[in-house]
């Protein structure tokens, strides 16, 4: 049966509260309201550096912020994280340096994953954030892997997994989902359901009444929350990581949210989609609703929120400026990293491929383009 | 005749043969209302209704497990998958049901139907947006592998394919999506499969690819003409079943072959290319069989220029060849 | 929610009804029990011509003859149904002669899928019975998309499919069952629920409550139904049947049952599965309990049985001499079917053999073993 | 040394390295209680407990999802997967993660993983009991693929594949799990990777082959020496990394190869070996590059003998090198 949705953040003439507010800290509560700022304008600055041409794609995930920061909160430092492409606010969260991200998304020789994926596929080993790849749905059972082997290890931490409603659909959500109830493994798994997989509505997804219904048939309970109530959503975030570290087994959350901008830099959602829906949901912001309730609550004034975007601002900017002065990724990258050590085979690959283009033969345009 | 770009032909071919017979249905992900992430389904759903144009649920294995139960039952479907790197869940029922079928039923079940996907890179795909997967559907009996070089090709062997009584993977080079423009022929229109084409004609080597790979052949065979060298351009078409006798003809002409291929080298399809001339030309050959093909590394992404085979590797083989 | 176990036929000391007897004629009720006696029959037989060496291979169906075939007669003869490896009642059921399944497990000359597949993985068109392939699940999706052409066809047809409950950990279960949802396609999926996979106990495959509960997943009614108990098997599955024909959409049937024999002729059951628990369910055995059922309806007398027992044997009988009779598959037969036509290469591949056979060069045993 | 069957020395090798590494587990479908339906991981659910060896639910790309999840985290897990023909759901988890991990994530993360299944024919088990899929993953960079030849072959291949630090498809030969018997070292015991092995000297004819098919070879040979023929046997063991030295050097001394493989014979391994040699040894190679392979056709069941290769065809490809 679909349970009702979770909400903590009353709205006037909107959301009712069916939830008590977490105990957080003064300083907790400020931590999340900036992280999800910064994914915000992380976000808007990205989403321009790609219409310059300055990256070559970009993911937006405005909206969503409190459905990932919010859940996300819930975890300790040492717990894995296994992100989908929209989660950039749990890289931020986690402490990683948002110049390392604009690396990533610029490819350069300073992307810690060496320019070898599209921008926003983040990895990011010393938050636990496991690498993300375009392909839908395969971290789930990945997350579920990494959680079972943590029970054989007696290893007290938990995972914790993120993937959009489309991918409710996917092959590796029945077996992740499935392994995980079976081996009552040590996993959360949140789906932010946004009400879209590019141009399909959750409708033409799923029959089901909820996606949170989904996990009775994993014998594990299912959460429904209001994913643009960034309390709410770490609220059933942190019930769920409790079980999950008591050895009680998984939960899958259903992070209830909406998707305001294209699926992607490469898809106009206008072909598809009635923009008054998104009218509609911007004034479910869940930036402006945590700034509502934190205001009222007298712990954000105008003079604070002005210094947290400046802040973040400056942050980025920073960080842009530091990555627009890389250059590419060296050549010889191209063939590491397929192997612990690569075989003969890759060398000969590296030695012709460097022989000809020290003599200039590879057409013009890749000559000197990049360091050898 | 309209000029047109491969998506466009692609397109045309699709709405052609669903005017023609009622029982060809499009089905995959994002294919209706939004018409397909690259157009090619574009109008298809206004046209011919959500019955015949499926948005499906995100899930290839899916896509194509139905589409097999709809090609058993008599109707003509022709999925789409979004990005050829994503065919891999649906690699079980392409491989252990569809390819099958036939013969496994003793010839009672068929399964006539065409997978369209968008292959290759030159677009900054990276890893996930950019895989040449062609060559693991020809080492499958069952199957038949087409991937057209141009506008005109992409809708004469489309039709084919989708008219073909058995299962065809269609793969269409997404570099050339946009890029490449020509005349196609308007209404109905078609290529047999199983045959190759002489792209160019020459007496001292023969280039032998198919897809996008094609049109890189033909910049570098304007290059090496320059040096009076005349290369000739086999365009395979249809990997199976392949034109051996085409191939195997030029290459007895020539006596130098170069294969082209843009997925990574070890196992690719030009490597069978390679052994079937070892096997029944070497008598002809006055050099090695050179390839020029992707690395085997992952399909990056910053230095993608670099991977893909481009005119001046190609020009480097042909060179090497012929002074050999 | 895990619904109730259906039953129709009470035992003393065992099952009470919870559903009334279906409305079928005295002829139907006899040839139910026919059907389930020949299956039985067959079974039994084809284990020794597995262990005399004369079929390679085959997979007991014992304790589930109620459970597929009290499905499958809800069906009209038109319907498509995509059975599993175990189902063998079905083809007999829907008509087809004991012989050309025979033949089929001798994969002889006269075998209509002209010898290419292990035994019991029978097809035939004329019953509308599709090709069974081992990897489990596959027939699952495939089902819902015959049933989705249906409906696009308005054709007033429903497909029915069987499979284990191993196959509901398998990514087809989840596919076929999410887009029957979808689609509300007129499908009946009835997983035969006989406790194991090979030996994997249920729990080793699912945490669910039930295999029926998975149905809420994908937004269709889940049913349970005592599986050795055809009467109930039959009433639930006709319910599904009509929905469907209504265009009311899917339904999954969990037909609880027990595999009484080995998991197939290559495994020993001993190795991981309790003796014991195989003699309880043994004490159920459907066909006694439906014989029972029509005794006591005055349906069916010892002379009867007897009769039913004769004629099924004598049919059998006949049925194995006639296979015995026929010789392998001829050689060019390999290469057919592949395509609708031969390639230029196959037609080489087979010349070359046709003409090693010819010169006798191939290794002794196979010159001449084989028809050109 | 004890002499052993194939898939006992599997075993032995399975238990000798759980024995040493409690980071090593088993997972798979029915490789705990009942010990794997070949017997290969029978006895250690008993001795390492339910959490080592364990028995998953039927889902092929959920044995290997978690076990790339498992790996990632630092455990060193060999899944099973319980025919080769099975592998197909797996596919996805196999190419798109667990061969492009380390690639993608820049080294920051990596799947050590040894992904063992039974392959290729000779036990009557039709279209999906039969086949050998080593082609597919030797076309994805990233993966290696080893297949033993022989007992001995089997342990020492095996435990290097475990420790290996990258994915490996290590692929069982069923038709030699029990018919082929031999000494096998006791305790731990090695055979590098990459490494090709000389099965028999000879100065005539080389034959290239891997797996069951070597042992199939090997009565060739003795048949072609009868008439003189000195063949020389090289098996590849592993597929990737190939030893081409090896190869090349064996070939360039005969001049002339035969190369031999089970899988449908268009875009088989063997494929690219000749591709190779076609490229690297033509002037050395004094008649054409003969394969002896599976048909192109779904793996049958009735005439299996006849699809499979064996000696009398292998003789009959010797001679005509040799007579060329
Ligand atoms: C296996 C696979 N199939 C298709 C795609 C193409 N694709 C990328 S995102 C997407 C939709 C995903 O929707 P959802 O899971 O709801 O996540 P969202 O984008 O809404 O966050 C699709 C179809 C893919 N990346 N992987
Ligand atoms: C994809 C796939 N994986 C593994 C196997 C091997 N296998 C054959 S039957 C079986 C168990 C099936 O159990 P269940 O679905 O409950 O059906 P049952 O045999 O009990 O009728 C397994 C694992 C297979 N045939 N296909
Ligand atoms: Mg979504
Ligand atoms: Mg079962």
């Amino acid at each position: 049966m679909t349970p009702d949705l979770l909400q903590v953040m009353s709205e006037p003439g909107g959301a009712t509260a069916t939830a008590a507010p977490p105990d957080l800290s003064d300083a907790d509560l400020r931590k999340l309201y900036r992280v999800m700022v910064l994914t915000r304008l992380l976000d808007e600055r990205a989403i321009k550096l790609q219409r310059q041409g300055r990256i070559g794609f970009y993911v937006p995930a405005e909206g969503q912020e409190a459905s990932h920061v919010g859940s996300a909160f819930a975890l300790g430092a040492d717990d894995w994280v296994y992100p989908s492409y929209r989660d950039p606010g749990i890289a931020l969260l986690r402490g990683v340096p948002v110049v390392e991200m604009m690396h990533q998304c610029y490819a350069n020789a300073a992307d810690n994953t060496r320019g070898r994926q599209m921008p926003v596929h983040y990895s990011f080993k010393k938050a636990n954030l496991v690498s993300i790849s375009s392909p839908i749905a395969t971290q789930i059972i990945q997350a579920t892997g990494t959680a079972m082997a943590m029970k054989i290890r007696k290893d007290p931490r938990v995972v914790m997994t993120w993937f959009g409603d489309g991918a409710t659909s996917a092959n590796d959500f029945h077996t992740g989902l499935n392994f995980a109830g079976v081996f009552a493994s040590p996993c959360v798994f949140v789906c932010e359901n946004n009400g879209w997989a590019i141009s399909v509505p959750l409708e033409g997804q799923t029959a089901s009444a909820s996606i949170a219904v989904k996990a009775e048939a994993y014998g594990m309970p299912g959460v429904r929350v209001d994913g643009n109530d960034v309390l709410a959503v770490y609220a059933a975030a942190k019930q769920a990581v409790a079980r999950a570290r008591a050895g009680h087994g998984p939960t899958l959350i259903e992070s209830v949210t909406f998707r305001i901008g294209a699926h992607s830099s490469s898809d106009d959602a206008s072909r598809y989609r009635d923009p008054a829906l998104c009218e509609a949901w911007k004034k479910k912001d869940p930036i402006d609703r945590f700034k509502r309730y934190l205001t009222q609550k007298k712990l954000l004034s105008a003079k604070d929120d002005e210094a947290v975007h400046k802040s973040c601002a400056d942050e980025l900017q920073s960080a842009i400026e530091a990555a627009e002065k890389m250059g590419p990724p060296a050549v010889s990258t191209l063939f590491d990293d397929v192997f612990a050590q690569r075989t003969a085979q890759l060398d000969a690959q590296h030695e012709a491929l460097k022989d000809a283009l020290q003599r200039g033969v590879v057409s013009k345009g890749h000559h000197g383009e990049f360091p050898l | 005749m309209a000029v047109m770009t491969l998506w466009e032909a692609v397109n045309d071919a699709l709405k052609t043969e669903m005017r023609r017979d009622d029982r060809v249905v499009v089905l995959g992900e994002d294919v209706g209302v939004k018409g397909g992430v690259f157009g090619c389904t574009g109008g298809l759903w206004k046209e011919f209704g959500g019955d015949r144009v499926i948005d499906t649920p995100l899930a290839e294995s899916g896509i194509i497990g139905a589409a097999i139960g709809m090609a058993l039952y008599g109707l003509v479907p022709v999925p789409e998958i979004q990005f050829g790197d994503f065919i891999y869940p649906a690699f079980d029922q392409i491989v252990s049901e569809a390819a099958k079928m036939r013969y496994r039923s003793g010839g009672e079940y068929t399964c006539p139907m065409t997978i369209r996907t968008p292959i290759g890179g030159g677009i900054r795909g990276g890893h996930y947006h950019s895989q040449s997967p062609e060559t693991y559907f020809t080492h499958t009996p069952g199957l038949k592998v087409v991937v057209p070089s141009s506008p005109s090709e992409a809708k004469g062997l489309l039709l084919s394919s989708i008219r073909d009584p058995d299962p065809v993977l269609f793969m269409e080079p997404k570099l050339i999506y946009r890029t490449l423009k020509e005349e196609v022929p308007a209404g109905d229109y078609t290529v047999p499969l199983g045959q190759a084409r002489i792209a160019r004609e020459g007496r001292h080597v023969t280039l032998i690819a198919w897809g996008s790979m094609v049109s890189i052949c033909q910049k570098a065979a304007e290059q090496c003409a320059q040096d009076d060298i005349e290369c000739e351009i086999v365009d395979c078409r249809t990997l199976v079943p392949l034109d051996e006798a085409t191939i195997l003809e030029s290459v007895k002409k020539t006596g130098r072959a170069v294969v082209v291929y843009e997925a990574p080298r070890t196992s690719g399809f030009g490597g069978e290319i390679s052994a079937i001339l070892a096997e029944r030309a070497i008598e002809w050959l006055e050099a090695p069989i050179v390839r020029v093909t992707g690395f085997d590394t992952p399909f990056p992404y910053a230095l993608e220029s670099l991977y893909m085979p481009e005119p001046g590797r190609i020009r480097e083989a042909v060179l090497k060849v012929w002074n050999f």
